[in-house]
């Protein structure tokens, strides 16, 4: 502007104004995110392991979590990955009445496991003041019922959005990056569930 | 409300705010300077509920202050408390985290406790403890059975796992008990 | 239909639409509202940065003070000026301070104002987030203050190594302000890495490829790459410390089977690859200050960016060494003794790549320059004496010594703030579009250099003749007494040279030389724009043709049209070669950023006090993301049909 | 058997150092009235060598702000600050250990190739900077393109500094290795073992002895047999501290829940300061410990003595005094044994004032300041667990007199 006229090179009006996936920059504040949590999560998972070189008997003095709630967890959550991508797909081809069917089946889910992650802290036989045990195996599946909360919150919040008159292309990406933080939050659930039910009766 | 009656009145709050944070926090190593205490002039509580005491201002210096209450913990351990009052739960002698009394729940009462002793096995304690640190023990003692303003209380120890912490027991409503009662039944 | 009627339906930049009227419909675009609700519901990345910087810049001061009330302490032995307790708090705000809410936020400050201009787009990716995260900063620094002068500052040493941090041993509330400042500041921290990371990587003006990504840009996204992988540790540590404080777990306890060393791997594990969040940002300022003043391109710019991802990487591989008397395994050990010297070899290589860019230019010694050859005199010690320090024998001896004292500081202040306040001379202009004193600033620099020197470099000996770290008091008779008497004489210099520098901002701002555009002859794009820059940054989208744009196309950057001027809209272009995909609109002001700030704030300083406060607090918090992002109830205005 | 044992005196002549004299420490006046202020303690000067600098031990005076002297400083800086390194009774560049003796040997080599380095970058930036340059008129910024023959000199440059500074940390890698491995085989031939217990803010000495009664217990000071290498065996009872001896060797953290170990060995005879290295609270500033390292015949003399009980009061005012600490807050912390004062939770004070300091390393032993420190120990270091005991003025002498006998 202060040299006289502008060198155009190029006009871009032709570039579309909302794209799915690494195109946007939503799905790689997402990943951002999903890389400070999965941090998070080994290093929480670094420390369970740190106590347990530490101490001779694992659990000290309880029994480990009971089978039933977490692996039931497990498999629901690896259940809704196929609703999940699914609702991924028919988001990236801005379908809205299957994106509704798939947020509405998808909080459903989320909520279900909700109610199955309260029964889980009630059958990891051990308060989390017992002992170092206790402490970490209480924080490991809390820090995962708070991403589960947190994604259960969003896909709801979407699923109202997607019935009002807020639907525009955007909304798709969104549903997108929900699809993808799902697929995080019971990618670490597969981890943390073998840590929190399998070793302890492994040593 | 008006904004400068609403600014007055944020900074009352944090005026309070203040004072309570100053008094938790202060860590006063040498303890409150001795005065007229002492045993003698300590409000001997009744058997029964009756009148209470005016508060004293120790109350305040010790109950609410975090470092004299952790001050106090340690006193309790070192000094072997626990010998007879077990983690507060009681053995040889009566339990100090419920809700009963013998000789008075108030720091005072605690605090001549510990000085003069008391029938069946506490031994006085006169002139073998500072009387700061008497103050501080006494203090703890009403932690125990969640007395004492939560954020002040003692957290958990470094050690094993016995009970949870002073700071997360719930308050009890004191109430008097006769001498024979827990003691005679911990003495059998 | 004239054409200025017809230039009313047009809603992006381009030929048709002339240069002055593009400029005012940017402008009512991109400005942010007047008074003080536009103020607080700004998401201008160029005032959130600036507001940063000052607030860092507040902390750094009053840090500063924190210091000197320790020198004078120290000054003599068995002095009576600071109580044990009082002095405790007061080195442990300091460290606290100056890490937490000065080094770490300042460098981000930076990169929030300038990496967006220096890519050459109109706004920071994620601008609420922005706007968030300075709220949350600023409300962590003053809980963390207010408690400091009601009492409650932590004092515990800015580690707060367990078990001295714990229940049993600080009773109380003044670790579990610390714990909860750092919260909030990662949380700060965490949020402005992630917008670096998809500002460099999403919103790069066409044609700046990887390679031609301005080298202060390649520091900000390293380490924001570095803030992702570190300050989690610090969070899940200081977590588990306000769990053992307040709710009786045994983390740390090891009568339970938790362990006092888990703190320190994991405050490590933080704790050093965050001197290089505070160092790499400084490598920054370097490599663009030297080009400038030395007028030639910087040398060895592939080296310098590889020297940069190795020291991020090997900076996670180090945090041994902060524990080599705790008595582990010798083996392990050597392995961290390395691993430190290692890094010796890409801080050497950008060391020899700016005194190659030195030698091969011709030097014009202005103020930012005279910081960077302060810098390199300093920081290269402070770097031999990490090689000392790496080195598991001598670790041995001088471990918390006051020879570590001396030799952060030389790394910190000769490694960082040497480079900051280069670099403050240097954007000054950008920053305000005035200039700073260049006669202050030798000054400044003069006092500042002098005055670290003497300040700092006894505490080397200090420490080698037996004084330990974090004393309040030492006896006479030592040989420590002169030493300290004349490092204190250093540090009161120091404070002088700051007053200068404090004088030279106040009266510049005002009565300051009028800068241009380019007042210096760089050749980034921060410079192609105007002083200060617009709302908008740029009234077209630069095209990049080389790594040093302002002098490669002197006679005025190619530009690309087509993005709207009706409302806030960013070019999106490739990862890797910047080539234009998509245009997405950017956010408008709100002030949901600032009310779920404050709801965190809520949630956070309850969480002292009770752990129901998490979870009642999480229901405004709600609130306030459902408000934030809620989308706007009309529905945006259709595409243009008229161009 | 409470026949007074000659205190030996790990005084050497050898070298004309009195470590001895210099603790004696003037007695202060002892308070005949507690409601008078409380005697103006000595603190200092602590005992330094002769020939550390008579700048050293005029300290004292400057409690004022004598920024006049600075100057004066900065001149003697140079002059004084070889000598201060390398006599010290705290400093890690006077070693009197192999251990330490190896460390500073590394550290000498470390700093000899460093500092050359560090000349190499001063010169090259000097050079860069002021060098003549023939391009100096060009035109600023813009036109400039850097050129092909010296853009490549540089590149090579650039190699040859890399491959060098790797090359040169490689070196200090494989020396300061070898340094650890070399200390690290010294410690397997240790012969006696001490247990240190490190609480908030002092030390628990014990020394271990395989008959069971021939254990003892002391505080804040250690003494060891010249030439002997002696294992360290390191716990800490409430936070971590860290126990470092400087002449003898680098520091080892004392960590709750955990033993460490660590093996010293005193060359010559001699005392030397130990002290805390590890942040640990209040009063970390004044957690420090004597260490008396003497002949092995002193050496067995002493641990000899330290066996044995306290010593009887013997005239009527250390008794009453002995009366006093049986009946008062003393016994609550305190062990003399032979005595029914039997708590652990202070220092034990069977041979108190045989020891060169009180309040761990707060203040030389003298009969004055520990008359200052039981009047109030709580002006001297604040936060310590050393309460303020209610003695009135007869009763702290007679508990003087009484802990002034306890050799």
């Amino acid at each position: 502007m202060n040299n006289g006229a502008p060198r155009f090179a190029a006009d871009l009006a032709h570039l579309p104004t909302s794209a799915h996936g690494p195109r946007a920059t939503t799905w790689w504040g997402t990943l951002g995110f999903i890389l400070i949590e999965a941090t998070g999560f080994a290093l929480a998972a670094a420390a369970y392991f740190y106590l347990m070189g530490q101490t001779e008997t694992w659990p000290p003095g309880q029994s480990p979590p009971d089978w039933l709630w977490g692996t039931l967890q497990l498999v629901l959550m690896l259940a809704s990955l196929w609703p999940n991508w699914w609702t991924d797909r028919v988001a990236h081809a801005d379908d809205l009445r299957k994106v509704r069917i798939g947020l509405v089946v998808m909080s459903a889910v989320g909520l279900l496991t909700l109610v199955v992650r309260a029964f889980e802290f009630g059958a990891l036989n051990c308060r989390w003041d017992d002992n170092a045990y206790g402490s970490m195996v209480w924080v490991l599946l809390g820090l995962h019922a708070v991403h589960l909360i947190t994604d259960v919150g969003d896909t709801l919040v979407l699923t109202v959005l997607m019935f009002t008159k807020h639907v525009e292309p955007r909304r798709f990406t969104d549903v997108t990056d929900n699809c993808v933080y799902w697929n995080f939050v019971v990618a670490a659930w597969v981890p943390l569930w073998a840590l929190l039910y399998v070793v302890p009766r492994l040593v | 409300m008006s904004s400068p009656c609403r600014r007055s009145a944020s900074l009352a709050v944090l005026a309070v705010l203040a004072l309570a944070a100053c008094d938790r926090e202060e860590r006063e190593p040498r303890g409150a300077p001795v005065g007229e205490s002492g045993p003698g002039a300590i409000a001997q509580g009744t058997l029964y509920a009756g009148e209470p005491s005016p508060p004293d201002p120790r109350r305040q210096e010790y109950e609410g202050n975090a470092y004299h209450l952790a001050q106090g913990k340690q006193l309790y351990v070192w000094f072997n408390c626990g010998t007879c009052h077990a983690n507060g739960g009681g053995d040889i002698g009566p339990p100090l985290m419920d809700d009963s009394w013998i000789y008075g729940d108030s720091l005072e009462n605690i605090f001549a406790t510990i000085v003069q002793g008391r029938p069946n096995g506490m031994p006085s304690f006169r002139n073998k403890i500072p009387e700061t640190q008497i103050w501080e023990i006494a203090a703890y003692v009403r932690s125990m059975s969640g007395q004492t303003p939560t954020a002040a209380s003692p957290g958990r120890n470094d050690s094993l796992n016995a009970k949870p912490a002073e700071q997360r027991t719930p308050k009890a409503e004191p109430k008097q008990s006769t001498p024979g009662g827990p003691q005679v039944e911990g003495r059998q | 239909m004239s054409a200025r009627d017809a230039s009313r339906f047009i809603r992006r930049d381009g030929p048709s639409l002339g240069e002055a009227e593009t400029h005012a419909r940017l402008e009512r675009t991109w400005a942010t509202p007047p008074g003080l609700w536009g103020w607080l519901s700004s998401v201008d990345h160029k005032q959130v940065g600036r507001r940063y910087i000052v607030t860092a810049f507040v902390f750094f001061l009053l840090a500063g003070l924190l210091a000197l009330a320790m020198r004078m302490q120290l000054a003599g032995p068995n002095q009576t000026l600071l109580t044990p307790d009082r002095y405790n708090q007061i080195f442990t705000m300091h460290g606290t301070t100056m890490m937490f809410l000065f080094a770490v936020p300042v460098m981000e400050a930076f990169a929030i104002y300038l990496v967006p201009l220096m890519v050459g787009t109109r706004a920071i990716a994620f601008p609420r987030l922005n706007a968030f995260s300075y709220w949350v900063y600023l409300a962590g620094g003053v809980m963390l203050w207010v408690a400091f002068i009601l009492n409650v500052g932590p004092d515990v040493g800015w580690f707060s190594y367990v078990p001295l941090s714990g229940p049993q041993f600080s009773p109380g509330k003044r670790a579990d302000f610390w714990a909860q400042m750092v919260t909030f500041t990662e949380v700060a921290a965490l949020a402005v890495a992630v917008e670096i990371i998809v500002t460099v990587l999403k919103q790069r003006a066409p044609g700046m490829s990887l390679n031609r990504i301005p080298l202060f840009v390649w520091g900000q996204l390293v380490t924001s790459f570095m803030v992702v992988f570190a300050m989690p540790a610090v969070m899940v540590s200081s977590s588990m410390l306000i769990m053992d404080r307040l709710i009786g777990t045994h983390f740390f306890n090891p009568a339970e089977g938790g362990d006092a060393l888990l703190w320190q791997h994991l405050f490590w594990f933080f704790g050093h690859p965050e001197v290089y969040i505070i160092f790499l940002p400084a490598t920054g300022f370097v490599s663009s200050i030297l080009p400038t003043f030395a007028r030639r391109p910087i040398f060895g710019y592939t080296a310098l960016v590889l020297a940069l991802v190795a020291t991020g990487f090997l900076g996670f591989g180090l945090w041994v060494h902060h524990m080599f008397a705790t008595g582990l395994p010798h083996l392990g050990n050597s392995f961290y003794t390395a691993a430190s010297m290692a890094i010796a070899i890409p801080s050497g290589i950008q060391i020899f790549c700016w005194l190659a860019t030195l030698w091969d230019g011709r030097p014009r010694f202005a103020t930012p320059l005279l910081f960077v050859i302060g810098f390199i005199v300093i920081f290269v010690l402070g770097g031999l004496s990490g090689i000392m320090l790496a080195s598991v024998p001598i670790d041995s001896q001088v471990h918390d010594t006051y020879f570590v004292v001396a030799h952060f500081h030389y790394v910190l202040i000769g490694g960082a703030v040497f480079p900051l306040f280069g670099a403050i001379y240097y954007w000054f202009p950008k920053f305000t579009g005035r200039m700073l004193s260049e006669r202050a600033g030798a000054w400044n620099f003069g006092l500042f250099f002098v005055g670290f020197n003497i300040a700092f470099f006894p505490m080397h000996i200090l420490g080698l003749i037996g004084m330990p770290r974090r004393v309040y008091s030492y006896p006479a008779g030592l040989g420590w007494d002169d030493l300290n008497l004349l490092s204190t004489a250093g540090a009161v210099i120091l404070a002088a040279g700051v007053l200068v520098f404090l004088g030279n901002v106040w009266h510049s701002l005002k009565h300051g030389l009028v800068a241009d555009d380019n007042p210096w002859g760089a050749a980034t794009l921060e410079w192609a724009t105007a002083s200060p820059p617009p709302s908008f940054n740029f009234v077209h989208i630069p095209v990049v043709t080389g790594s040093n744009p302002l002098w490669e196309e002197a006679d005025g950057l190619p530009v690309v049209s087509g993005l709207r001027v009706d409302q806030r809209e960013l070019l999106l272009t490739s990862v890797v070669d910047a080539a234009p995909e998509v245009r997405e609109p950017s956010p408008e002001p709100s002030i949901w950023p600032l009310l779920s700030a404050l709801a965190v704030t809520i949630l956070f300083i309850g969480s002292i006090f009770t752990p129901w406060a998490v979870v009642w607090g999480s229901i405004p918090l709600a609130v306030g993301l459902i408000g934030w992002f809620w989308p706007k109830s009309a529905p945006d205005t259709p595409e243009p049909v008229i161009e | 058997m409470t026949a007074r044992l000659p205190i030996p005196s790990p005084c050497s002549a050898g070298r004309g150092r009195d470590p001895c004299g210099a603790w004696e420490g003037e007695g202060s006046v002892i308070p005949r009235n507690l409601a008078l202020t409380l005697p103006r303690l000595r603190r200092g000067p602590l005992p330094l060598p002769p020939g550390a600098g008579e700048g050293v031990a005029r300290s004292a005076s400057s409690r004022q702000w004598p920024w006049h002297r600075a100057a004066l400083v900065l001149c003697l800086f140079a002059l004084t600050a070889c000598e201060r390194v390398q006599h010290g009774i705290q400093s890690a560049l006077d070693p009197v250990g192999q251990q330490a003796g190896r460390i500073a040997g590394l550290w000498w080599l470390f700093l000899a190739v460093l500092a050359a380095v560090y000349a190499v970058v001063l010169v090259l930036l000097l050079v860069a900077a002021i060098r003549p340059r023939r391009r100096r008129r060009l035109p600023p910024g813009p036109a400039f393109r850097p050129e092909e023959p010296i853009e490549r000199r540089l590149t090579r440059g650039l190699t040859a500094w890399a491959v060098g500074t790797a090359a040169i940390v490689l070196t200090l890698t494989g020396f300061s290795y070898a340094v650890d491995r070399d200390i690290l085989a010294l410690g397997h031939r240790a012969e006696l073992t001490i247990e240190v217990t490190a609480k908030q803010w002092w030390w628990q000495v014990r020394y271990d002895d395989p008959v069971p009664n021939r254990s003892f217990e002391t505080a804040n000071e250690i003494r060891l047999p010249v030439g002997v290498p002696v294992r360290v065996v390191l716990k800490a009872q409430d936070v971590i501290h860290s126990f470092w001896v400087p002449n003898l060797h680098g520091k080892t953290d004392l960590i709750p829940g955990r033993v460490n170990e660590t093996v010293i060995v005193a060359d010559r005879e001699g005392r030397y300061r130990g002290q805390c290295a590890e942040f640990c609270g209040f009063q970390h500033a004044n957690m420090a410990l004597d260490v008396v390292a003497m002949p092995r015949d002193q050496f067995e003399a002493w641990r000899e003595s330290q066996l044995a009980p306290a010593v009887a009061p013997s005239d009527e005012r250390s008794r009453e005094g002995q009366r006093v600490f049986l009946t008062s807050a003393c016994v609550m912390c305190h062990t003399v044994r032979g005595t029914t004062a039997a708590s652990r939770v202070g220092p034990d004070l069977t041979h108190v004032a045989a020891r060169p300091s009180i309040a761990a390393g707060t203040l030389p032993y003298s009969k004055g300041n520990l008359a200052g420190w039981i009047a109030d120990p709580q002006r001297i270091k604040p936060g310590s667990q050393m309460p303020v005991v209610g003695l009135s003025a007869d009763q702290l002498q007679s508990v003087l007199a009484y802990l002034d006998g306890l050799k």
